[in-house]
């Protein structure tokens, strides 16, 4: 039950601040939606059992991406852009693809819920281990690979920030 | 109220994809085209953390982590260019970024 | 070596660890040893080392398979595969690498821009490239396109102090992360299909499910959105007119080339290994792509007075080409699209660098009328030109006649024949703009400009092109052969 | 040597190219001469084929086979037969010919110009030689470029526009030949299980009608278009009317003749059920006779003296696919022996223009009038190619025409009644523009100083008005050399032809035997 509420809670901040952050005038207050939003999901983490990915999500993507965000907002002068005209033509794109999921959601609707069924699992052994111990045993086994790129993809950003930022030599 | 299962989460994880795309497609603002994209992104890990709650494994959460590693990185990147595009030219309006054809 | 990082593991990916190592080198030298100009082709040097060695893997590994008669070797626990398949996609990377880093080195003096940056993002979006063709895992290719994206981004926003190349970027970008977040999307419900993030496990879960099951209808439109966006293929291409026209040219012909390569390697590895169940969901959506792509490809090429806009429309046309031979499926058009893109690289890569050479220092240099009068002020550079555009038309004996060739061939072969007709009747409107070049190349009167911009570089590496163009139209046979090898398993 | 000789006569010519690319732009007389000795040694170099031709021999000869692309199943393989014999000669003597006329009409950018001219050489005797549809298909292209070169920057004032609508035409043409045999390839891949491109290995094909019709539609469009055949001509008078004079006359005399080349070739002996699919045949038929009467309406309405020419090769290729499409031996012999007529006639049509041109730079034809005066020499030339053309007896173009007038008589008796309305129109227009412009007073005072031929432009003239004496007079030798492969391309078609014709002889033969024995 509780659960069960607070799934709904957490989905509501999800989504509603999803909403709001598109919707807002002001790029600030759109970031300090698009927080809430990211909250939500953080929550939807936790219920879900993934405490690493809950610290992650709130430490890295609110600590670290909303906050960059930010302060690209304050540097760069927004007052004009926020009085200028929000939205551009391509609503009908937008609608298109609100089509498209409406269709899917219909088609679900047709086929009943059933459609929507994940295979089946083996029952999993209980290893003991907390939930970071399993992801950080799962990234540096079996994803050993892409952490590694990760690792290049970083650097990548980086250097490219440092490309892009500097001024003309 | 019914249990949670997951399709209570790939409904909300399809509504958040919605509206990032709506986001993105709509917005003028380049900031907030970022801030959309954000938000499919989080649409994505709604979807790979209950995926991974219902098979029991930790495969899903793993992903999410480099989903939001990819998601830091191209942010960086993006802003990086939005400084530079703002030094040469006051705007972060997507569609008066209009030198090239739109 | 431990249970993590075995010998095979190694073996494998150490040519992506050879371009990494060395892109990472060309920053720290470029920032301690280098700072002078008259350092900067030790750079280039670095560069060409780091293909070297990445070529002589290549080549051990290529050696080694056949010696053994192996047909894959696994590695990282699936993530990671060596096979014909890649190989012959990492052959195409180093050439195409090569080629234009050699070819950059005028070109970036007269902009004025940073050497080592621009090498080292050269080599590291290429070990991401390596990834998309080898990659057997979701999540290693997610990360793959994303290094390899990531790396063009900052190339195509290189010329920071134009407007024309910051706005190329963010556009790309903006365009290219939303796509990256679609086709991620459908990479999250392939995972919830399959329980799996390897390709090989996800490929069973989707011939489990039933045709037109929702969860896998929005997993495959969502991934096609992404992936018809890398390679650029309509109705996602508008990003690349914008990015091809605004980004440096060299660039612009590394991603028409190298990028376009991968991301068609992605596909192919996509649409063949866990989707190929799904054909009949994708196949429907790919013959509109193809087809939109050949029409706005074609129709739009013709009003550019822009010649690298002009080649970005054609690419956008081979793209849809390309996926005709996918559409095809069999045997011919699978061999076909490798065929295809081993010409399309060489020819269009051939193009860019006749603009890149005409790019001046009092001379932007891309406009058709710039061409004017080539003939006479550049014979060779203006011959080149043509056999690189009688090429992209598919006019023999050039190489773009063979790949339309397997094309056309796998349509009629599989019944598409009014697919066939369709592709066929677009040549000769290609035919059109390209030879709007070609008119102002030969026929116009020459206008007072200073001379190209040429370089033993430029000019080496018009003549590989230009001579591959030719000797894979005129005697293909080796050049299928390698094509026929990699592709059978 | 004999059993290269094919690939001596192909490649001659673009030996002299690259030898010609050597020679610096600046030696224009070195360039000129040297192209006018590599034509000329091509044509030398094919007169023994004529004279080592087998004429009992029905198949191909000095066939040279070797491997190209083993991967797609590609082989050099080049040979002739009577067919080829004529075509390939006709090419080796208008190249030569369109050469020497270019000494003084080309004046800027001469070395690429020869290049040109020597590089379509070798495309179009490699046409008309290949035996492997690869390799056809290659020369085939091949031609196109230097053609679109010679007429975009060598042309008249809207050259650019003809140039391009002339690539596009053949070309949209050609792309869907090429389905069209790669659909016999795979076919063939199909019943033989292995990929070839040869015609003699496409021929043992057996395909259902259906198939047939598609690819004989595919063809036709990529042959039509060449010939070009009527609704297809459009792109021809803007060719040729901008196109250089040399241009003009290749354009006319050889390259047309790849289209028509093509049906006998390709389109009857590999589709026999779709070539005599009544329907197919029928529709041939009309649209020949419509490019027969239509050709000629419009060149008689013509102001511009080559674009009348250029209309009349409507016309006059009107007649060789009828002949073609007639379906028997005199159709078919009549018809490959009308395009080298055609190719002598028009061929000296174009350089007449050409001449008057270069003096007086005016296609106009109420421009002149009267030049009999002071260019007689020139104005018995044009009479003999205006009655060559318009098929008066002992020349040329009568035997053509009268031969496939016979074919046509055989197969329908409405056709030929049509066909007979084109040739007395092409008499008519032919006539009319020779009074406009060589008889009468002269009108334009620029007219009365024209110089007559110079000894280089009779030198043009003469090997063509020779050729024409030979076969108006004794056209034998052309019949030998055509009879065998003829009847084997009729066989092929209509099995059973000959026997029924035999047959109907001897009936006949009986029936006036009988009849002498009652009386």
């Amino acid at each position: 039950m509780v659960d069960t509420l607070s799934f709904y809670i957490f989905a509501l901040m999800a989504l509603g601040g999803g909403v709001m952050t598109i919707t807002r005038r002001n790029a600030v207050h759109s970031a300090l939606w698009l927080i809430v939003s990211l909250l939500g999901a953080a929550g939807l983490f936790l219920l879900r059992g993934a405490e690493f990915l809950f610290a992650a999500q709130i430490v890295l993507y609110i600590g670290g991406v909303v906050l960059l965000i930010l302060y690209v907002v304050m540097l760069v002068n927004l007052d004009e852009t926020a009085r200028a005209r929000q939205f551009n033509k391509q609503w009908w794109i937008a609608l298109a693809c609100v089509a498209v999921v409406g269709a899917e959601i219909a088609f679900v609707m047709k086929r009943g819920l059933g459609a929507l069924a994940l295979p089946g699992v083996a029952a999993v052994a209980p290893t003991g281990e907390g939930n970071t111990e399993r992801v950080a045993d799962v990234l540096f086994s079996e994803y050993m690979l892409p952490f590694e790129i990760a690792s290049l993809l970083l650097l990548v950003a980086v250097v490219g920030a440092v490309v892009m930022a500097k001024k003309r030599v | 109220m019914h249990p949670v299962t997951n399709v209570h989460y790939m409904v909300l994880s399809v509504a958040l994809l919605l509206v990032g795309t709506i986001g993105v497609l709509t917005r003028r603002n380049i900031v907030i085209i970022l801030m959309s994209i954000e938000l499919i992104l989080n649409a994505v890990n709604i979807n790979l953390v209950a995926f991974s709650h219902h098979f029991g494994d930790v495969h899903g959460q793993v992903f999410a982590i480099f989903v939001i590693a990819v998601a830091a990185a191209e942010t960086t990147v993006a802003l990086g260019i939005l400084i530079a595009l703002f030094r040469n030219k006051e705007t972060v309006l997507a569609d008066e970024v209009d030198l090239l054809k739109w | 070596m431990s249970e993590f990082y075995t010998a095979t593991d190694h073996y494998v990916v150490v040519p992506a660890i050879m371009l990494a190592l060395f892109g990472c080198a060309v920053l720290l030298f470029d920032f301690w040893m280098f700072p002078q100009a008259r350092h900067r082709k030790y750079l280039l040097l670095v560069l060409i080392g780091g293909e070297i060695f990445t070529g002589v893997h290549l080549w051990r590994q290529g050696n080694f398979l056949s010696a053994q008669g192996l047909s894959e070797l696994v590695a990282f626990r699936g993530s990671l595969v060596l096979d014909g398949f890649s190989l012959f996609f990492n052959w195409i990377f180093v050439a195409a690498t090569i080629i234009v880093a050699i070819a950059s080195y005028r070109y970036l003096e007269i902009e004025g821009e940073h050497h080592g940056e621009y090498y080292g993002l050269i080599l590291v979006a290429q070990s991401g490239m390596f990834f998309l063709a080898a990659g057997t895992d979701l999540i290693t290719l997610f990360i793959g396109v994303e290094l390899m994206a990531l790396c063009f981004y900052v190339m195509v926003g290189f010329l920071r102090g134009q407007k024309r190349s910051n706005e190329a970027a963010i556009k790309y970008l903006l365009l290219g992360a939303f796509s990256s977040g679609l086709m991620v999307y459908g990479f999250s419900l392939l995972y919830g299909l399959s329980g799996s993030t390897k390709l090989s496990v996800i490929g069973q879960a989707v011939a489990a499910r039933e045709p037109w099951d929702p969860m896998l209808f929005l997993a495959i439109a969502t991934i096609s959105v992404g992936l018809l966006f890398k390679v650029s293929a309509a109705p996602f291409h508008m990003w690349a007119p914008d990015a091809y026209e605004g980004a440096p040219t060299t660039v612009t012909a590394y991603l028409a080339v190298g990028s376009k390569a991968a991301s068609f390697a992605f596909l192919m590895r996509m649409y063949l290994g866990p989707l190929s169940e799904g054909r009949p969901t994708w196949e429907p959506l790919l013959i509109g792509a193809a087809v939109l792509s050949m029409t706005i490809g074609n129709i739009a090429a013709v009003t550019q007075s822009n010649v690298k806009r002009l080649l970005a429309y054609s690419s956008i046309s081979h793209a849809g080409y390309i996926l005709l031979g996918l559409v095809a499926g069999n045997q011919t058009g699978i061999k076909g699209m490798a065929v295809y893109i081993l010409v399309y690289a060489f020819m269009t890569m051939g193009a860019f660098i006749v603009v890149v050479a005409l790019r001046r220092k009092e001379l932007i240099g891309e406009d058709i009328d710039d061409m004017a009068g080539l003939i006479h002020k550049s014979p060779g550079y203006a011959v080149l030109m043509l056999i690189f555009l009688l090429s992209l038309a598919g006019i023999p004996p050039t190489a773009g006649f063979i790949g339309k060739y397997y094309i056309f061939l796998a349509l009629l072969e599989t019944g598409h024949y009014v697919l066939a007709a369709v592709a066929a009747l677009y040549v000769a409107v290609a035919i059109y703009y390209y030879f709007r070049i070609v008119r102002s190349m030969f026929v116009s009167e020459a206008a007072e400009t200073p001379p190209l911009a040429t370089t033993v570089g430029v000019r080496v590496a018009l003549a590989v092109t230009g001579v591959l163009t030719l000797v894979m139209g005129v005697y293909p046979e080796p050049f299928l052969r390698l094509a026929q090898s990699s592709l059978t398993r | 040597m004999s059993n290269h000789l094919l690939s001596i006569v192909l490649f001659t010519p673009l030996a002299g190219m690259l030898i010609l690319l050597l020679i610096p732009a600046a030696q224009k007389n070195l360039i000129r001469i040297w192209a006018n000795v590599a034509a000329f040694a091509g044509f030398l170099v094919s007169l023994p084929l004529w004279v080592h031709f087998d004429r009992g021999n029905g198949g191909f000869q000095m066939v040279e086979r070797g491997d190209w692309i083993p991967a797609l199943g590609v082989k050099y393989n080049i040979g002739i037969d009577g067919v080829s014999l004529l075509l390939v000669l006709l090419t080796t003597l208008t190249g030569f010919i369109a050469i020497l006329s270019s000494w003084n009409a080309v004046d800027r950018h001469e070395k690429s110009y020869y290049a040109m001219f020597l590089l379509q050489q070798t495309g179009m005797i490699g046409v008309f030689v290949a035996l492997d549809f690869f390799l056809f298909y290659v020369f085939w292209e091949v031609v196109l470029i230097p053609m679109y070169f010679i007429i975009g920057v060598w042309g008249g004032p809207r050259k650019l526009y003809a140039a391009i609508k002339f690539f596009m035409y053949t070309l949209a043409g050609s792309v869907l030949m090429l389905l069209g045999i790669l659909t016999l390839y795979f076919e063939h891949f199909n019943q033989f299980n292995f990929y070839t491109f040869e015609i003699s290995e496409l021929l043992k094909l057996n395909l259902p009608l259906g198939i047939q019709q598609w690819v004989f539609w595919a063809f036709f469009i990529g042959f039509a278009i060449k010939v070009p055949m009527f609704p297809f001509h459009t792109w021809l008078p803007d060719a040729h009317v901008e196109a250089p004079t040399a241009g003009s006359v290749i354009l006319a005399s050889v390259l047309l003749k790849m289209g028509t080349y093509g049906f006998i070739r390709f389109s009857l002996p590999l589709l026999p059920n779709a070539s005599i699919d009544p329907w197919i045949v029928q529709t041939m038929a009309v649209l020949s006779i419509v490019a027969i009467i239509y050709g000629a309406l419009v060149s008689l309405m013509q102001e511009d003296w080559k674009k009348l020419v250029a209309y009349s090769s409507v016309s006059h290729l009107g007649f060789c696919t009828l002949g073609i499409f007639s379906l028997n031996p005199n159709g078919i012999a009549g018809s490959v022996l009308q395009q080298i007529n055609h190719g002598i006639s028009t061929g000296m049509l174009f350089l007449i223009v050409g001449v008057v041109y270069e003096r007086r730079h005016t296609r106009l034809i109420r421009d002149y009038g009267g030049l009999a005066h002071v260019m007689p020499n020139f104005a018995f030339i044009f009479a003999f190619a205006m009655l060559s053309s318009a098929g008066l007896p002992l020349l040329n173009g009568f035997i053509g025409e009268f031969t496939i007038l016979q074919g046509a008589f055989e197969a329908s008796r409405t056709w030929a009644a049509f066909a007979v309305t084109g040739v007395v129109l092409g008499a008519a227009y032919l006539l009319w523009v020779y009074q406009r412009t060589m008889l009468g007073q002269i009108t334009n005072a620029k007219n009365r100083l024209l110089p007559d031929l110079s000894l280089r432009e009779w030198a043009v003239f003469l090997p063509f008005m020779a050729w024409a004496l030979w076969i108006g007079i004794y056209p034998k030798p052309y019949f030998d050399v055509l009879e065998k492969p003829v009847a084997q391309l009729v066989e092929r078609v209509r099995p059973g032809y000959f026997e029924a014709q035999a047959a109907r002889a001897q009936a006949a033969l009986i029936d006036s035997g009988k009849e002498t024995t009652l009386r």
